[in-house]
C-alpha cells in the first residue's frame, strides 16, 4: 500500500456465482459484555461500540449480564414477542403476495429484522415517538397499531388513515408514536433530535427514537442528528439499523474505514453499543437500558443494530443480481424468529405444535383483517379516492389559487 | 424604528406571549445575530428560548421540523438567505409536505428567516433573492415586507401561522428606505411614516398586497428593496404608476394585482433575482391569463441579469431606477 | 432501443472515447443502477470508471465538482430527482458559479442525470418535476430528452459540454411513448420511430427544440412525458397544434418558439411540475414579451397541481390529455 | 444529571466582562508525542487525536521525535518561515487599514493563524492543491504568490485577477495551488477529496488539502468529505483549523460532546492528529509528515490545528460583544511570530534587532505594492471593472438570452 496513491473500492463478501462468506465479521460471544451504568459516557462506551451485546447463546440460552438486567421479562412476555414478530412476518408475507397481484403499487418486507422494531417497541410508553424509516413497520405491529389501518395505507384505499396521500408502507401514526415516513432518506433523524429537545423543553417526560439503515448513515442529516444530539443532550436513542445492504449497495461503501457504525457516533461524543439485532432478548434488554438512560436526562444514546436484510429491498428489487444466493441462509446471527422460538422452548414455555398452531393462527387473522380492507378497494379493482382530496391538507386553510385550481379540475 | 428594531419586536412580542416560540440559528443567541436582529432576546427570555446552533443549516431547519411537529412554534435564522441551500432539503421536502403526507397528524407551523437581495456590496454569497424557489413549492408560504411596520405585523403573521413560512428580508432596507441611488445620501427608517411601528401585538394577513402608490397609466409589482426603486423609478420616468408592494408571494394576492391591471393595461415586474424563472415568470403568467383582454402593452420585467451577483459590478447588475424607468417609458410607447 | 438503453450507449461511447469520463451514483456500479442505465458499463470500463457511492447527493455532486475542475468529465446519477435536493447547494452555489467566481481559471464540466416526473404511482418522492428550480440558475444548463434517439444524443453533447448539465430522465418514458391513457396498452420503443437510435458518436445541440408536430391553430411548448400527452391531446380536440418538444429549458431556444407562436397567434404551456413558478410561467412571459402583438387569446398553462405528488389519486394529478385537450380548445375559442 | 431530562448549551469560558480563562485546555508537554510510521492506521492514532504534538517547549526550544523529524529544517528555512508569517501579517494590517479608509469593501485577517498556512504550505510541491477558507490567505504568501494579485482581488479593481467578480479575500489561483473560495462553508472539503480521487485516478502524484474551520466542521460537506476520503481512500489531507470561535459562537457548539474535531475524524476511520497551531516547527514537521504520507498513497489523513482566533472575525464584527477583552493575550499557545522568533534567537540564528529590521522592510515592501495597486482603483476612488464582465464566464460560450440581455445594459 506504497507508492502511487490507488483509490480503494470496497467489495462485499460475495457476489451471485460465489459462496457466501461471512468469516470477516466477528461474533463476540453471548454475556460477554456487562451492563454499564446509565450515565454510560462516550469515552468508557468503546468496548459496546466496537463489541457486540448478545444474550442469547448458539443453544439459545439466556446467558450474561444483560440476561440478569432482562430477568424480570417473563416467558409471558417474550411470547409476546414472538407474537409480535410471527405477525409481522405475517403481515409482509400478505402484503409481499397482494403486491405480486397487482393489488397494490408497491411493498417492502423487514424479514429478518423483526427481533428489532418489536423488541424496542415494546420498551417504550405512550407519548414517545419513533423517527423510522421505511423499513420499521414491526415498530407498529408491536404498538398494536391495528392491522386495518396499516393495510388500508397499503392499499392507499378507504381504509386508509392517510387517504391516499402517500406511498405504501409510507405510514404516519402519531397516536401510536410512528412519525411520517418521508421517503427521502436520513431527514428523520434530526426531527427526532428537534422533537426531542421541545419534549425537554416542555418537560413531557417524553422520548424520541431515531431510526436509521446503515447506508443511509451516510447522508448529511445523519451527521446533522449527531451533532446535535451531541451538543444539547435531548432524550433521543439514535438507532442504526446495519441489515449490511442498501439497496445493491453493500455496507462497507458507508462505512469506508470505520470498525462499526457504533463507532462512529462515539466520535461525535455520544456513548454508543452495539447490539446482535437478531437476539430478541439482547434487543429488550438493550432498549430497556437505553429507553431508562433517555428518560432519566442523561442525554442521547446510539445503537446499532447488526442484522440481515434477507428479502429484497422492494417489490422493485431483485437481489439475486448484486449477491449471493444463499447470503441470507449463511448469515452468522440466525433468525431472530427460530431463535427466541428456541429459547422459549428450552425454558419450557414453548414447543415445536404450538409455535405451528400460532403461526397458522396468525397469518389466519390477518387473512382476513386483509380481506375485510380489500373489500375498500385495491388496486385491480379500485374504489378510489376522491380527486379532491389533493387540495385538502396542503396548508391548514386553502389558499385561493387552490381554490381556483380545484374549480378548475371540476370539485 | 429600523427594520431591525421592528423585526426584534415581533420576536420580543411573541416570546411573551407563547412559551412555545423559540428563536435560534447561527450567533442569534448569545450575541443577537450577525445583524443584531435578537440581540437582546436570550438575556431577556433565557437560554432555553433563543440559542446558538452549530453552523449547519439543514440541521437548524430539521430541528425545526421535529420541534413545530411537536407543538413548538419555532421561528429560526439562516445567516444569508445564500447559505439556505443546505436547508433546501428539509424545507421543501419535510416542513412543506408534512401536513399533507400524514394527512394532518403532523404540522409544521415553523418560520424561516433570512436576509435577502443585494445591494450591500456583498459579492455572491451574500446578495442572493432566492424567493422563487420557494414559491414553486406547494406548502410553503413566502413572505417578504418593505417597511418596519409591515416586518412587525407580518413576523408576528408568519409565527403564528399553522404552515411554514419563508420570511424574507431585505437587508439593504434594514436600516432605512433605498431608492437605487446608492451614491446619494441614505436616510434612516425614523424620517419614514413606515419607520412608525405601535408597541405590542399586531399582524398583518399573509397573503395580501398593499398598493404603495396609486396611480393610473402603468402597474408595478414589486417586493422588498424594489418598492423603492420602483417609487424613483416613476418619479424620474414621469409616469402615473400604480405601485404594488406584493409583500406576500405565496399566497399571491390576484385580486389587488387584477383590479390594478385591469385599470392601468399596463404592468411591469421587478425583482434583483435572476430573471429566468424567476418570481417575474409566474406574475407575468398569472397577469396576461387573468387580465388578457386588458393589456395595451407587453408586460416587461426588470430584473437581476442571469449570471452570479458580482461583487466590483453591483450597481450595473442591480436593477436600478434608470432600467425601471426605461420599462415604464416603453411600457406607455407600446 | 429503449431510452434506458440509448442513455447507456451514449455513456459507453463516451467511456470508450474519453479516459476522464466518469460514471457514479447511487447502486449505479456493479448493479447497474436502479433504473439499469448503467447495467454493464462497470464490468466493461472497470470500476475506477464506473463505481457506487455512499448515499450522500451532496457528496456525490460535490466530488463531482472537485474531479471536473481537475480535468475530469463526471457523469453522475441522482436515482430519483426527488433526491436531489441535498446535493442543492453544491450544484447551484458550487458547479454553477465555479467557472464565473475563478474567472475562468477552473471550470466544471459535469452531467447531474436524475430520472424526473410522475406516472409511475411513486407517490411524492419518485414522481418530482424540479426542472425550474434549476433554469433559475445561471451557469447551469438544464436538459429533458423525450425519444431514444434524443437521449443518446443530447447525454453525449451534455459530457462534452465544458460546463454543468442537469439531464432529467422522464422516467414514464424509459420504456416506451406515453400519450398519458394509463388504462391502455403501451407499446415499446421498438414500435416507434425514434427508438432507433444509431451506434456509436452522435450530439445533438443543446439549445435546439425540436418541432415534433407541425401545425397551425396553436402552438403547445412541452417537454419530456408531456410531448406524447399533447399529441393525445390535439388529436382528441381535433386541433392543428404545432407541438414543440423544447428538449433544452436552459438555453431556451426562442427562435423556434417566437416563429411558431407569431404563426399560431395561440400558445398553451404544458408540464407535470407544481404552476407556481414552475417554468410554464417563464415560457408565459418570454412568449408573451416576444409576441405581444401576435397573440389571439391568453397563454395558458396545463399543470400538476399546486399540491404535493399524491399516490392514489396520480390520475387526477397528472396534467393528461382531457385537460390538455380542453386548453387546446379554449385558445381556440378565446 | 438524573431525573427530568435537560438541554444543554455549551458556553465559552468567558464573555465579556468577565476574565479570560483556559484553564480547562490541557496543554501536553513539547516532545510528548513520537512520530507514527507514514501508514498510520485509525485505530492506532487515539493519541495523536486526543493530545496534541508540540516541538517548542516553553523556552523555545525545539524538543522530542517530531523535532528530530525535521532536523533537515535549517535555520534558513525557519527564517524564510519567519519572513512568510511577518509578510503574512503586514499585509493583514495593511489591508485591514484599507478597509478601515473605505478603500474596498471588506477584509478579514489570519492574525494568530499565521504559522498553521505558511507552515503547510511550504511543505507542498507545485501541482498540489489546497482548497482552502476564507482565512488561509498565509497559503497564499509562502506560495510566493504576488502581492499585486493577491491586493488587486481585494481592491476589485484592475489588478484583479478575478475581474471584481468575488468579495475582497476570495481569491482563487489555479497555479499558486489555491481553489477558488466559495463563501458557502463547506462546500470546499468534499471537493477536495473528488480533486485527490481525479489525482489518484490520473497518476497526477499531486495532493489535495481540504481546509475547514471549527465552526464549519458543523456542516453537511465536512461529513460528506470525511466518508468519501474513509471509503475511497484518495490522497487527501483533511485540515481543521480550530480557532475557538465561529463569529460569536464558542467552539463549543461544534465540538458538542466530542473531545476533539481530530477524534471526530477517527470515528470515520481516518488516522488524525492534533497540533499546536501556534507552534511553526510543529506545523512544519506534521505538514512534512502528512504530505509524505499522503503522497506515498497510505489515504487520507485528518489533522487538527489548535490555534486561536486573534481578530475580529471580520470588518463586519466586533467580539468585544461576546468575548473576553484581553483573551487573546491569555491564549495559552502563545503567539506563533514571537514563539519562532525566540527559538531562532535561541539558536543563534536572530537577534530582535535583527527582527525590528526585518518587520520594518516587509511592512515597507508590503505598503511599496499596494500603493501601486491601489493606482488602479479603490472603492473611494473606483476605476470600475467594465460592466459587461458581468455576463463574461457565466458559460464558455455565452447564449442568447446573456447576448440580448448584455444589448439591453448597452454593451
Ligand atoms: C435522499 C435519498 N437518496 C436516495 C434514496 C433511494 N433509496 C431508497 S432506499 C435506499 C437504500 C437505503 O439503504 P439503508 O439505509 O441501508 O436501509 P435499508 O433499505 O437497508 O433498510 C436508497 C438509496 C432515497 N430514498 N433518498
Ligand atoms: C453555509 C454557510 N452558513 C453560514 C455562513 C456564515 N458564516 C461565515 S463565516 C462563519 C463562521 C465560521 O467559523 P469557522 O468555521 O470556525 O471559521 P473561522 O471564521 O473561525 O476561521 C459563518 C457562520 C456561511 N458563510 N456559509
Ligand atoms: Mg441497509
Ligand atoms: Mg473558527
Amino acid at each position: 500500500m506504497t507508492g502511487q496513491p490507488k483509490l480503494n473500492f470496497p467489495h462485499p463478501p460475495a457476489r451471485p456465482d460465489q459462496t457466501p462468506n461471512f468469516s470477516a465479521i466477528e461474533i463476540p460471544a453471548a454475556g460477554a459484555l456487562d451492563v454499564p451504568p446509565l450515565d454510560l459516557q462516550s469515552v468508557d462506551s468503546r468496548d459496546y461500540a466496537n463489541g457486540m451485546i448478545r444474550v442469547l447463546d448458539d443453544e439459545g440460552t439466556a446467558v450474561g449480564p444483560w440476561a440478569e438486567y432482562i430477568a424480570d421479562l417473563d416467558s409471558d412476555a417474550l411470547l409476546q414477542g414472538l407474537r409480535d414478530m410471527l405477525r409481522m412476518r405475517a403481515v409482509d408475507k400478505r402484503l409481499l403476495n397482494a403486491q405480486r397481484q397487482g393489488k397494490t403499487s408497491f411493498y417492502l418486507q423487514c424479514t429478518g429484522e423483526e427481533a428489532i422494531g418489536c423488541g424496542f417497541q415494546r420498551q417504550l410508553s405512550g407519548g414517545d415517538m419513533n423517527f423510522p424509516t421505511y423499513r420499521q413497520q414491526s415498530l407498529l405491529i408491536a404498538a398494536d397499531y391495528p392491522l386495518r389501518d396499516l393495510m388500508g395505507q397499503v392499499y392507499s384505499n378507504g381504509c386508509d388513515p392517510l387517504e391516499g396521500r402517500q406511498l405504501p408502507i409510507m405510514h404516519s401514526s402519531r397516536d401510536y408514536g410512528f412519525f411520517s415516513i418521508s421517503g427521502n432518506l436520513g431527514t428523520q433523524y434530526i426531527q427526532a433530535v428537534g422533537w426531542a429537545m421541545a419534549n425537554a423543553l416542555s418537560e413531557t417526560g417524553e422520548i424520541a427514537a431515531g431510526w436509521i439503515g446503515d447506508g443511509a448513515t451516510a447522508s448529511n442529516d445523519f451527521h446533522a442528528a449527531l451533532l446535535c444530539a451531541s451538543t444539547y443532550r435531548p432524550p433521543v436513542i439514535l438507532n442504526i439499523v446495519n441489515n449490511q445492504w442498501a439497496i445493491s449497495t453493500y455496507t462497507g461503501v458507508a462505512t469506508g474505514g470505520a470498525r462499526t457504525y457504533a463507532a462512529r457516533a462515539r466520535g461525535y461524543g455520544i456513548p454508543a453499543l452495539r447490539v446482535d439485532g437478531n437476539d430478541y432478548l439482547a434487543v429488550a434488554a438493550v432498549s430497556k437500558w437505553a429507553v431508562a438512560r433517555t428518560r432519566a436526562g442523561h442525554g442521547p444514546v446510539a445503537i446499532e443494530w447488526f442484522t440481515y436484510r434477507v428479502a429484497a429491498h422492494s417489490t422493485s428489487d431483485d437481489p439475486s443480481a448484486y449477491r449471493a444466493k444463499d447470503e441470507a441462509a449463511a448469515w452468522p446471527l440466525g433468525d431472530p424468529v427460530a431463535r427466541l422460538k428456541t429459547h422459549l422452548i428450552g425454558r419450557g414455555a414453548w414447543s415445536e405444535e404450538r409455535h405451528v398452531q400460532a403461526e397458522a393462527e396468525i397469518l389466519d387473522e390477518v387473512t382476513k383483517v386483509q380481506k375485510e380492507v380489500e373489500a375498500q378497494g385495491t388496486f385491480v379493482n379500485p374504489q378510489p379516492t376522491s380527486p379532491a382530496t389533493i387540495f385538502k391538507g396542503v396548508y391548514a386553510e386553502m389558499p385561493a389559487h387552490l381554490r381556483r385550481q380545484r374549480q378548475e379540475m371540476g370539485y | 424604528m429600523t427594520m431591525i428594531e421592528a423585526l426584534r419586536d415581533a420576536m420580543d412580542v411573541k416570546l411573551a406571549q407563547d412559551p412555545k416560540v423559540l428563536i435560534f440559528g447561527e450567533d442569534v443567541g448569545y450575541f443577537g445575530g450577525v445583524f443584531r436582529c435578537t440581540a437582546g432576546l436570550q438575556a431577556k427570555h433565557g437560554e432555553e428560548r433563543v440559542f446558538d446552533t452549530p453552523i449547519n443549516e439543514s440541521a437548524i431547519v430539521g430541528m425545526a421540523v421535529g420541534m413545530a411537529a411537536q407543538g413548538m412554534r419555532p421561528c429560526v435564522e439562516v445567516q444569508f438567505a445564500d447559505y439556505v441551500y443546505p436547508a433546501f432539503d428539509q424545507i421543501t421536502q419535510e416542513a412543506a409536505r408534512l401536513r399533507y403526507r400524514s394527512n394532518e397528524t403532523f404540522t409544521c407551523p415553523l418560520v424561516v428567516r433570512m436576509p435577502t437581495g443585494g445591494g450591500i456590496f456583498g459579492g455572491q454569497t451574500h446578495s442572493q433573492s432566492p424567493e422563487a424557489l420557494f414559491t414553486h413549492v406547494a406548502g410553503l408560504k413566502v413572505v417578504i415586507p418593505s417597511t418596519p411596520y409591515d416586518a412587525k405585523g407580518l413576523l408576528i403573521a408568519a409565527i403564528e401561522d399553522p404552515d411554514p413560512v419563508i420570511f424574507l428580508e431585505p437587508k439593504r432596507l434594514y436600516n432605512g428606505p433605498f431608492h437605487g441611488d446608492h451614491a446619494g445620501k441614505s436616510t434612516g427608517w425614523s424620517q419614514h411614516p413606515a419607520g412608525e411601528v405601535p408597541e405590542g401585538h399586531y399582524s398583518i394577513d399573509i397573503g395580501t398586497a398593499e398598493v404603495r402608490r396609486a396611480g393610473t397609466d402603468v402597474t408595478v409589482l414589486a417586493y422588498g428593496t424594489m418598492v423603492y426603486v420602483a417609487e424613483a423609478a416613476a418619479e424620474r420616468a414621469g409616469v402615473d404608476a400604480e405601485i404594488i408592494d406584493l409583500r406576500s408571494l405565496l399566497p399571491l394576492d390576484l385580486d389587488t394585482i387584477r383590479a390594478s391591471v385591469e385599470k392601468t393595461g399596463r404592468c411591469v415586474v421587478v425583482h434583483e433575482a435572476t430573471r429566468t424563472s424567476g418570481f417575474g415568470g409566474e406574475l407575468i403568467a398569472e397577469v396576461q391569463e387573468a387580465c388578457f383582454w386588458h393589456l395595451k402593452s407587453p408586460l416587461q420585467r426588470i430584473t437581476g441579469w442571469d449570471a452570479p451577483y458580482p461583487h466590483a459590478t453591483e450597481w450595473d447588475y442591480f436593477p436600478g431606477p434608470d432600467r425601471v424607468a426605461r420599462a415604464l417609458t416603453k411600457a406607455m410607447e407600446d
